[in-house]
């Protein structure tokens, strides 16, 4: 007998809006939803576009360093945040902008990383919503071992709303190749842990193609670990919502993980400094255009909801509300002091440290002005 | 006053960090039925079940990543490395989170997370499992990195290890680990960045730390034989390094001996040798030596005794210091 | 519809000849196979059996620092060992004794780093037979690296049967949890590699039983990252010598990967440092000695291929002579010098460390005798 | 002589290799059409194929252990780790297996493994992406460890490098790569683990290597204003390093500044200083001083240039050792 040569058959990946915009039903993931919802759904997904392009535009003029864009994922990234439960714990990769509008975080409090001013800098139990990590794949295990002191919390399987908690895990495609996401999918089936693991397959790790990482849909990884995966249409808020809401009322309630293999497409760059043309063609982009997350809900809504102009025009001016505050915030955000890297290393300073850090600020003191410092620079 | 072996004390103070706080979990490889290959956690699945003894999957990364995801969410766990030379995998896990993550959240949280590590050779075993990797933690910012030479201070300082809000890596000497010694359980207990002086003596300062400190007395009494009063000096903490301490000393010696069992090179004597230079650069009578493990791999065991500082070449480092 | 509950059909394994010793056809895997083959498969048993019990009464002697005993997994060693051809190449952990053995290794050559007069100190281009690898998982790496070249070097679906070079990875339950074992799952993958994953599940990884790794069978492991998986049974020769021809040939001819989980047993300890009472119970010992791998083949050959009691005194007095060899041969062992650790760690010796040796040199002689030393380190 | 880019310069030198020996390999993240994040390996696959230059899966680990792998089976591979930041994953096989492969084999396989690591600040990045993880390597025994600060030795200590039978870990300082230089293409070379006065002077010795050696440069011609002549030292080899080129230079002007953006402590001027008071005790007016990054995790971009030695800082540096 040959071991080889079984061609699996192509994944069907759960839809419920067509690319058309038409609502279809799918036998395992049925949603009610009224269509007051998916206007809020709508809100979300063009208030995250807005501010995303925004960064993209603030990078340009030089007032952010770097800005990865999450333009084409809105709906993979809205649709898995508004599953979540505020006790659920997310964490994220750097590119999550979507999960952390529906997870509350204002939006200014992320682009600290990106302008220089901060690492991070927020507090992830504000909002149950992890640092952003530059790390590939270190999150999932941070996850695994949060979801542990959750288990042990015992906020798993009470059948109480509020406390039940799941803890959501966010990777690309490039990252699933990484040990880390592996060893986390081996601890969380091991110990049957509440941990949604949730891919977004946006075709590209920078510039490899995802075939560069797996020959077999992603999603199937989960079945050889021993829990259950599924490829849902990235591009779909409302099979993201769907999906993502059974997952997570499962391992809330003590049924373990699973994987969401969200496929996507990164309809922009990998980051502000990435030049795609080298690596993919246009024709591509524009295939995925005509699956656009957002315009699918729009024709939606007024086809089948007849929703009215006034409504996206409210949108469009909420928008630009959006924008321009986080224009300003922006700029607002002040450079740190040069003495402040000492000042969080530890929660208990070493004396040493703090000998340091003295050593630098008599240094400091020891040029009366910016002027005389430029002079010796200049000697 | 109790008479423990350190592998006895190691075990008391992770019992008693257990009884007095809920958060503090054990996690490694077979810590929990076999009481850890070293037997340090003995008992104490038993006592505390399987939920704050893990048994962990098979992989370091996943035993620090998680660390980082139970500090998160506010507990307390010890990680046991089962030997030095299985801590790499975790390397990423600890350099770029644990050491970083409370700098990243500008202090906002914290990283209560111990890291135990049998480290060191002189037991016969086969590679990687008689390694010194402090340096490497050493230089690492974000990290504490401490360790033990005698069971009073493997109980203390792993009691002020877990107590620590931030993260330390704790090296345990494993070829002491058997040795026998008075612990008082009552405490107090020295500050656990603070060296000691172990053996006074005026004619050459000898730093040691770790599974060397015993060595460096057994030199210093060898010495004695021959009329030269050694001060033998117990570093105990790595980062930070109780520079004063030493620097003191020097002040008085003049001389000063930095050994360990790591590689010479960008070692941990480097750095004490750079420091004391700096800040005793007038009471050096003779410059700052070092004894070390050579610059290669760790040898075979049947030769590691060779390849391993001892009274030795300690001694004739000693005579070189005292022949400037 | 719910994503969890569903309960996995307990996997068949293959096997070929019962634990009684009957032997039985496999649908997918008809071996044909000569009672003299299988009398030369039983001497390779008793052999390898017979070394790995003196090398364990060798430590208990003190002429070994340590033993890792294959005990119990001597069929799933010389099932995989036997179906390797001279041009593949083997990448073991610390337990392929018998593996080893196939591939003309002399034993003695494999005590050296378990008395400790050296690190292993063989080269793995002679028997193609890589250096034992202590660190888990990471010899699965140099495997897929390995492939690579060969691949490169295109010998790989040439259809010359001396030619075409497979790569055989070892590796342990507990291994497979370590990052880099699936990380080498996806290279293999990804490139379509001739590497065969031979996973020796024995039930424990020192004290942890394998619950603690996976709640699905391992061979599973591998349909998720989109190659084929199967399971034998690792104390059935016949059956290991069988999957590993049929998956060894696919790979060569270059159909890619395969993942084998041989289900076995550690009849012994971990090592010659390891107390089993501590953490398992003598019955399970007990169920699997009636599974044992050699009597099974015995039975056979007494029963179904009439082989008379000669045949075995033969091996019993073959086995008693290599015992004697290695006794002999591991005593003479000498240690190293204790100059030698500088030789090697450089092919181009640097002038820093040479200077290190010359001093070294210089410092040793400098004791006349080892007399004086005692004196030194008396005084 | 050419006018190139440091960039350029490596490109030419992976270029040259891969002409000349069909075993050389390169491997890496987005190293094929996309020529490297940096563009270093710009055009290779068009021109030798995706199975000489390899875009790997996303995995550090994968990397180093298939390189491994590779050279056993007789290849040189050159590997491309994105960001300094992102080598640790690999850590483990770098240390435990490419280090020591050699070695545990006695000699019989060798590990003709290049490593280039993109290394350093100063270029506004985001957190991993300005390290200097220099002395990890530097400690580890069985590796080489050497830096470039300009496009002449970029081109020819890469071009060594690949050529070496030993594993070397290749430094490239980033926030240099598009500044220019005269490439001599038809060599000749100095030899690869030798280090370079790159400007003389009687006053006070400054070492640097990599980024900080065009700062260390600056810092002399502001203190040539003053009147002070430094005598400025490329180190180029920090695993081994050229001590006696050091120590000849200290041994004239009995000052020492060593000057490098990895944090201070335990980093490669510990080494320095450890053997220069060693080997030019009485030659040293002065104690050595350091100047490096601070003991904290590298700082948000905005701060960066206050956080890193600069021209200032090293001026300080060295009118604190002329004070003495
Ligand atoms: C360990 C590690 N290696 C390399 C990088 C550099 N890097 C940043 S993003 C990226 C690609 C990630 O691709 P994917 O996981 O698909 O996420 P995406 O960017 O597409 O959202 C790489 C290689 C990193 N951040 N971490
Ligand atoms: C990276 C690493 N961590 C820990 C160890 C210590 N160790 C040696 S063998 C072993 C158990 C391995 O179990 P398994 O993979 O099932 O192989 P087996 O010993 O059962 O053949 C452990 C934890 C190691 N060698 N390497
Ligand atoms: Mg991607
Ligand atoms: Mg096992």
């Amino acid at each position: 007998m040959s071991l080889h040569g079984h061609v699996p058959p192509e994944p069907d990946l759960v839809q419920l809006l067509t690319p058309e915009g038409i609502r279809v039903e799918h036998p395992d993931f049925p949603l009610s939803i009224t269509d007051d919802e998916i206007r809020s759904l709508y809100r979300d997904l063009a208030l995250v576009r807005r501010f995303d392009g925004e960064a993209t535009a603030l990078q340009r003029q030089g007032e952010l360093g770097l800005w990865a864009s999450c333009l084409g994922q809105e709906a993979a990234q809205v649709g898995a945040g508004r599953a979540l439960r505020k006790q659920d714990m997310a964490f994220p990769t750097y590119r999550e902008h979507g999960v952390a509008w529906c997870k509350d975080v204002d939006p200014v409090t992320l682009l600290g990383m990106f302008r220089g001013v901060s690492l991070g800098g927020w507090n992830p139990n504000d909002n149950n919503f992890n640092l952003y990590t530059i790390v590939l794949g270190a999150q999932t295990l941070h996850a695994v071992g949060y979801a542990m002191g959750v288990v042990r919390d015992g906020a798993v399987g009470t059948g109480e709303a509020d406390r039940d908690t799941a803890v959501m895990a966010f990777f690309g495609d490039g990252a699933s190749s990484q040990g880390d996401v592996n060893e986390a999918f081996i601890w969380a089936a091991a110990s049957n842990l509440p941990v949604v693991f949730y891919c977004q397959n946006n075709q590209w790790a920078i510039s490899e193609a995802v075939e560069r990482q797996t020959r077999v849909p992603l999603f199937q990884r989960a079945s050889g670990f021993g829990f259950p995966g599924i490829r849902i249409d990235g591009n779909d808020v409302l099979a993201c919502l769907a999906v993502s809401r059974v997952a997570l009322n499962e391992a809330r309630s003590g049924q373990g993980p699973t994987l969401i293999e969200a496929y996507t497409y990164r309809m922009g760059a990998h980051t502000t400094s990435d030049d795609p043309t080298r690596y993919r063609l246009s024709d591509e982009l524009e295939t995925w255009r005509l699956r656009d997350p957002i315009e699918r809900v729009r024709a939606y809504l007024v086809r089948e909801a007849g929703v009215e102009q006034s409504f996206f025009d409210e949108i469009d001016a909420e928008s630009e509300e959006l924008a321009v505050r986080i224009r300003e915030a922006c700029r607002q955000l002040v450079d740190p002091n040069p003495l402040s890297p000492f000042d969080q290393v530890y929660a208990e300073m070493t004396d040493e440290l703090a000998e340091q850090r003295a050593g630098y600020a008599t240094y400091i003191d020891s040029f009366e002005s910016a002027t005389d410092r430029e002079e010796q620079v200049a000697r | 006053m109790t008479t423990m072996s350190m592998a006895g004390a190691l075990n008391a103070a992770l019992r008693d960090r257990m009884e007095h706080d809920p958060k503090v979990l054990v996690m490694g490889l077979d810590v929990g039925k076999l009481g850890g290959v070293f037997r340090i956690t003995d008992g104490l699945q038993k006592d505390f079940g399987e939920d704050r003894v893990i048994d962990a999957p098979l992989g370091e990364s996943g035993i620090l990543g998680a660390a980082v995801g139970l500090a998160i969410r506010g507990y307390r766990p010890v990680c046991e490395i089962q030997f030095d030379g299985f801590v790499y995998p975790a390397f990423d896990q600890i350099v770029c989170q644990v050491a970083k993550f409370h700098n990243r959240s500008l202090g906002q949280v914290k990283m209560p997370i111990t890291v135990r590590i049998p480290y060191g050779g002189g037991i016969g075993a086969v590679e990687h499992h008689s390694e010194s990797p402090e340096a490497y933690f050493a230089h690492t910012a974000g990290l504490k990195v401490v360790t033990c030479a005698n069971p009073s201070d493997a109980h203390w300082m792993l009691r002020q290890s877990i107590d620590c809000d931030d993260p330390v890596i704790f090296f345990e000497p494993k070829r002491r680990y058997w040795a026998k010694g008075e612990v008082d359980l009552a405490g107090p207990s020295t500050p656990l960045h603070q060296a000691r002086v172990v053996r006074p003596g005026r004619d050459v300062t000898l730093v040691a730390y770790g599974p060397m400190v015993a060595t460096a007395l057994d030199a210093a009494r060898a010495a004695a034989a021959d009329g030269h009063e050694l001060e033998v000096l117990d570093l105990r903490s790595l980062s930070p390094i109780d520079t004063d301490t030493v620097v003191e000393s020097v002040r008085k010696t003049g001389r000063l001996v930095v050994v360990h069992e790591a590689s010479v090179s960008f070692g941990v004597g480097a750095e004490v040798a750079a420091r004391v230079q700096e800040r005793a650069f007038y009471s050096l009578e003779a410059p700052v030596l070092r004894v070390g493990g050579f610059d290669t791999p760790y040898p075979a065991s049947r030769i590691e005794e060779e390849w391993l500082p001892d009274v030795d070449r300690i001694l004739d480092a000693v005579d070189r210091t005292l022949a400037y």
